[in-house]
């Protein structure tokens, strides 16, 4: 764990915007918050909502470095990493509730939400299922001479997926302008890492593929945000990387699961490990605000996200006649529903 | 023995209990299915009967995890490898479709693949597009699988219990609306054979062949249409491979007229295989043609809407078989 | 234009040049597709007019080539990813069922995966139970996905060109026995659209309707059946997604019999679908019950005679129709 | 490439028996080179035949070390793994062949060959097909307490496939009694190892896994004997490995493929990696035989090998009633024919 010294250096730190990480951080916090109770009121479209609590920096500090064109995927805990790169609370928590105001119209839900005005190329329900899909942005992007980068989010438990192993050796092989960002919350369900793998030094297998690699102590989001920029720089010039932010996952997977399965002292250890908090201190401490500016702050986030779950209510489920509607393009014929193709069936019998 | 009031959860993780302490070759792998207990709670605390070395908590490797098996029932155990969700059997389908199936084929009879791959499909809890498949088509249009869906408690026990003593690779579906399901059940009365069909009603007018879930909806139908004075046969498939058709052609015989009723998305899923099998063969019996109520060609979505109406309910079920009596008695 | 002589090999590979040639974000991905110029040669030298950054060379990654290419697809390429052969198709079945496939529905319609993914399919050099496959079953079960099988040689060329137009992901299935097979074509001439099918014949006793390379041996049929007096209509699908079933329901209802004939696994395949939609669309008009030629529910052998017994040639598909005439004929 | 100061300091290496491992290799060589004869006279089951020539020894110096019950399985190109671990040459023509009198009954052809009685749990034509399947042996042979191995070979291109990595990271971390053994022969089809990875060094990947990983040069057989001696004993104690053999594909992929895409002199080069004539100059040098010794064993094998090709042609092709045998088990019943089901319906219609 970063000690109190670590602060003290990092004051020094020239290109981190620490309140514009904290607010960062905050927002998703409270966000996240506002989707566990959006759960228990029960207006989330099903139980399937991981929040990202304690994964804050990994958000804020890597999206920090992102531009405009920037491309990226993310896995089923992602809504932090869209916040940060832009995201519209009020439609993000509106396609959580499976509402026809979500980005989605209410289709994909919190585990398949995207933007592709903001490049976000998809959440996924897939673990690493999303991957690949940067390999294929990272060429576009050399091909179209953009400048911009394309970069994947995932969580330790991704690294049990092969899919991880044939992209990174992609990137490495085509010096493409990917980054695979690992948030490693020590967790993917009730496994902990070290009992899904040998060797939880994560970053070596991505060395291992000719990658740059390092891991960061997600407690530090500045040091997150420093660590993407080297990244980011290195992969605009084609040399891909890799990054391990390490943190822990304060809560369930899911909203159902109480984690019986982790004890109550490692837990509050865990949760020690609170980026927010620590970018809090550390605003504090380096008089970059004082605490009635950030009491100020947090009020308005927990006002905007409180509003995004009324915002959800007050909205309406997509109706039946979209059903059929963008499983393929506008300008093809939707496919037939069952019940008229019966209808015609039995009206010709 | 005794009648008890089960869950299909309970008489699925019963089954995994009797064949562990009957077979000390039976281990269970896959994700979150020792400490956890298993997403869906089936292999809860199995773990702590038969320890981490039979009860393996595996990383998020599908491929692999379904390669492994393949290779544990080659080598002398009894593999159950489970698939947290039907919809991850993409990743696998080179390990079950190219290897698991083939095997014994290829290598001219020397081995077989004695694995089951437990998993779950189907929709009821707004998971969206990834989360609530019905895939058994992919597994039924692949030769040397064998498929087992269980509809019922009891089922849901004996087809288990009977997988893990096959020589060949079974895929086992559950159901993922059906866990909390209740039925009184006597575990030790004697089940109906692996591979029958189960005849779960009888009635003149109308023969439903359904599987898994759709059994429920059909039933409710039946009961409905019974009280407009249909009687429908409703054949419970129990498993698809092998596909006990002689039930079903005896049933639509007498019955002239018969509808599927599947989960599965239409085009070129388990209710085409059943209505091309029955036309062919009941073809000089059919007053109608067969009917195919069945999921819709389309991805699933979280809203909960819009995922119900992407599968064939009770209603469709009731309108579907009123229409097709319906149309005839009106001509 | 000039008529000219072209093998179907040669027409995939001018498809591919012209589509690359007409639009700059055209690139080709796959394993052997540049400096060797394809497993079977589709890509022959095209490295060297459009270089190695679009005729791309990838390690041995099946799921990732998948993956990348929809990730592509999504940032502004048209990528086309080749499979070396569709028996691997099963390793990628979740980029492609869960990703491309429903990419556009989960997110609202936002975008849509415009990619083609190329591969061969089907028996005929002794390749073994891996390699010599018809699995377009499991991408027709799957919503969201285009499948075009082109059986000849102007198809061949403008099915490709018209796939690497299209909006959606299209998976398009060449046939390893054709790509020998030369055919006199004008490339100008107005092709017949996407989506619809190809009346390769027409008669008034049976509709036989078909795809890819056993539209061949379908025609060698009916030319032997012309020779008994039995006029046969032959519907080559060209595309099975879409499936243009006005053409097939047309002519069967004017013949009142229908075979179908497909290399593709029986159960639960191609000609399920097919026998399903024929029987509930024309029912009335149907003297016979629709017959399923198709591929054995086996996997194949390298044997050659085995191989060859497993699908279904000119002979069988010549035997059935004569018997399923003669059966009425008797009867 | 090694010395000939190594051949020297080899005559001191004590556990290995290089007259027997010449006499496996150059087994392998010759039936390889019948392989190659039946395919020319038109009396191979197709033409994917993948001759092993130039690795013969990765499969004579690792099988040296492989005991009875100890399972493997092989990759497309596995005849001399297959041969190096006792297989009858003429059953495997046979099954080349797709004869009935093939290990196979003709059904699996060269790349699907099995034998259980030996241990091979089958060839593969799906690149990295084989590999997780000795995880589950693995396991079972610790379940039984068998204190068996379980050995994976493949070439250097299955290192594309994401299931190595994931069954490289169970091996690991369930201290399987596991050794991959990755014969890298630089090339995979026509594209060279290096341009499908940006890091060649290949075992630095298992390295990261947690897996004992080292590279050997496959010209020395004794080198390859001296790793798999070391790699398999700490198998069989539940540390699993990774063992790169670097040798030279010889030849063209398979047998139509002439190799374009690699020039006269890297060929050439290439094949100056010969493991047989190094092992033959090696016996010759140390005096463990004298050169009339030597041709005497070689002609032997020839005469051996020569068999196979008159054996197999002698041979019948399997019957077609075979077809639908072992699609499942002999008490199951075997699928109807499409023909038979023809009858029936139109009988019945
Ligand atoms: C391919 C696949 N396998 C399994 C699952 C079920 N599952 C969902 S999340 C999860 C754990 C993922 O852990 P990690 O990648 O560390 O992400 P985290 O939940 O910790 O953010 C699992 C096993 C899935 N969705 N997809
Ligand atoms: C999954 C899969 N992808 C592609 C192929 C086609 N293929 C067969 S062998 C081969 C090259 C394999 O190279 P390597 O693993 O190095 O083995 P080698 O042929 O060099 O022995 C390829 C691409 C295949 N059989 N299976
Ligand atoms: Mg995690
Ligand atoms: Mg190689």
């Amino acid at each position: 764990m970063t000690k109190p010294e670590a602060i003290h250096a990092a004051s020094a730190r020239p290109n981190t915007d620490l309140p514009q990480l904290y607010r960062t951080m905050r927002r998703i916090r409270t966000f996240e918050e506002r989707v566990g109770e959006l759960f228990v009121r029960g207006q989330s479209a099903g139980s399937m909502l991981h929040l990202s609590i304690g994964e804050e920096s990994a958000a804020a500090g890597f999206c920090a470095h992102m531009q405009d064109g920037d491309t990226f995927t993310t896995h089923h805990r992602g809504h932090g990493i869209f916040l940060a790169r832009g995201a519209d609370p009020n439609r993000m928590m509106a396609e959580i509730g499976g509402k026809e105001a979500g980005y989605c119209r209410g289709k994909g839900g919190s585990m398949h939400i995207a933007d592709m005005g903001l490049g976000h190329l998809g959440a996924n329900a897939i673990v690493g299922g999303g991957i690949p899909a940067i390999i294929g942005a990272g060429l576009a992007a050399r091909h179209h001479g953009t400048g911009k980068i394309s970069v994947a989010f995932f969580g330790d438990g991704a690294t049990g997926q092969g899919i991880l192993y044939e992209s990174m050796n992609m990137a490495a092989l085509w010096r493409l302008p990917c980054v695979f960002v690992c948030i490693n919350n020590q967790y993917g369900m009730g496994t902990r890492i070290d009992q899904a793998t040998a060797n939880a030094v994560l970053h070596e297998r991505a060395h291992a593929f000719g990658l740059a690699a390092e891991t960061v102590d997600g407690l530090d989001v500045e040091a997150v945000a420093e660590a993407a920029e080297r990244l980011v720089a290195g992969a605009r010039e084609g040399r891909p990387a890799f990054l391990v932010v390490d943190c822990y996952r304060f809560y369930g997977h899911a909203r159902k699961d109480k984690s019986p399965y982790r004890d109550a002292t490692e837990e509050e250890t865990g949760r020690r490990k609170d980026p927010v908090a620590f970018a809090r201190a550390a605003l504090l401490e380096r008089g970059l605000a004082d605490a009635a500016e950030l009491d100020a702050l947090d009020a308005q986030i927990d006002a905007e996200m409180d509003a995004t779950i009324d915002f959800t209510i007050a909205q309406t489920e997509p109706p039946l006649s979209t059903m059929f509607r963008d499983v393929y393009a506008p300008e093809e014929p939707e496919p037939e529903p069952v019940r008229t193709r019966i209808d015609r069936i039995l009206a010709r019998a | 023995m005794a009648l008890q009031e089960l869950t299909y959860r309970d008489a699925l993780r019963q089954a995994l209990i009797d064949s562990m302490r009957e077979n000390p070759d039976v281990i269970i792998m896959g994700e979150e299915v020792g400490r956890y207990g298993g997403a869906y709670a089936v292999t809860k605390e199995l773990i702590k009967e038969f320890g981490a070395e039979r009860v393996i908590d595996t990383p998020i490797s599908e491929p692999a995890i379904i390669g492994a098996a393949v290779g544990a029932a080659m080598a002398g155990l009894r593999p159950v490898a489970e698939l947290m969700y039907v919809d991850f059997i993409g990743m696998t389908m080179d390990q079950l479709g190219n290897q698991a199936a083939k095997i014994r084929y290829m290598f001219g009879g020397q081995i077989g693949v004695p694995m089951v791959l437990r998993t779950q499909g189907g929709t009821g809890r707004s998971a969206g597009a990834q989360h609530s498949q019905s895939l058994e088509a992919y597994v039924m249009h692949t030769p040397g699988l064998r498929l087992a869906m269980p509809a019922t408690v009891s089922d849901a026990y004996h087809l288990l219990r009977m997988a893990l003593t096959k020589p060949d690779p079974v895929v086992f579906i559950e159901h993922k609306a059906l866990y909390t399901m209740k039925e009184t059940v006597d575990l030790d009365a004697e089940p109906l054979a692996w591979g029958k069909s189960a005849v779960r009603r009888e009635g003149k007018d109308l023969v439903i062949v359904t599987y898994s879930r759709q059994l429920h909806y059909v039933m409710e139908a039946a009961k409905k249409l019974s009280t407009d004075g249909i009687e429908a046969t409703v054949i419970d498939l129990r498993t698809l491979n092998p596909l006990d058709f002689d039930t079903i052609r005896e049933h639509v015989e007498r019955a002239g007229r018969a509808m599927v009723v599947s989960e599965s998305v239409m085009t070129a899923g388990v209710a085409a295989e059943l209505s091309a099998r029955i036309t062919e063969e009941c073809f000089d019996y059919l007053e109608d043609p067969v009917v195919r109520v069945a999921g819709e060609d389309i991805p699933i979505s979280v809203s909960t809407a819009l995922e119900t109406g992407s599968v064939p309910g009770p209603q469709l079920i009731l309108e579907t078989a009123r229409k097709l009596l319906g149309a005839r008695v009106a001509a």
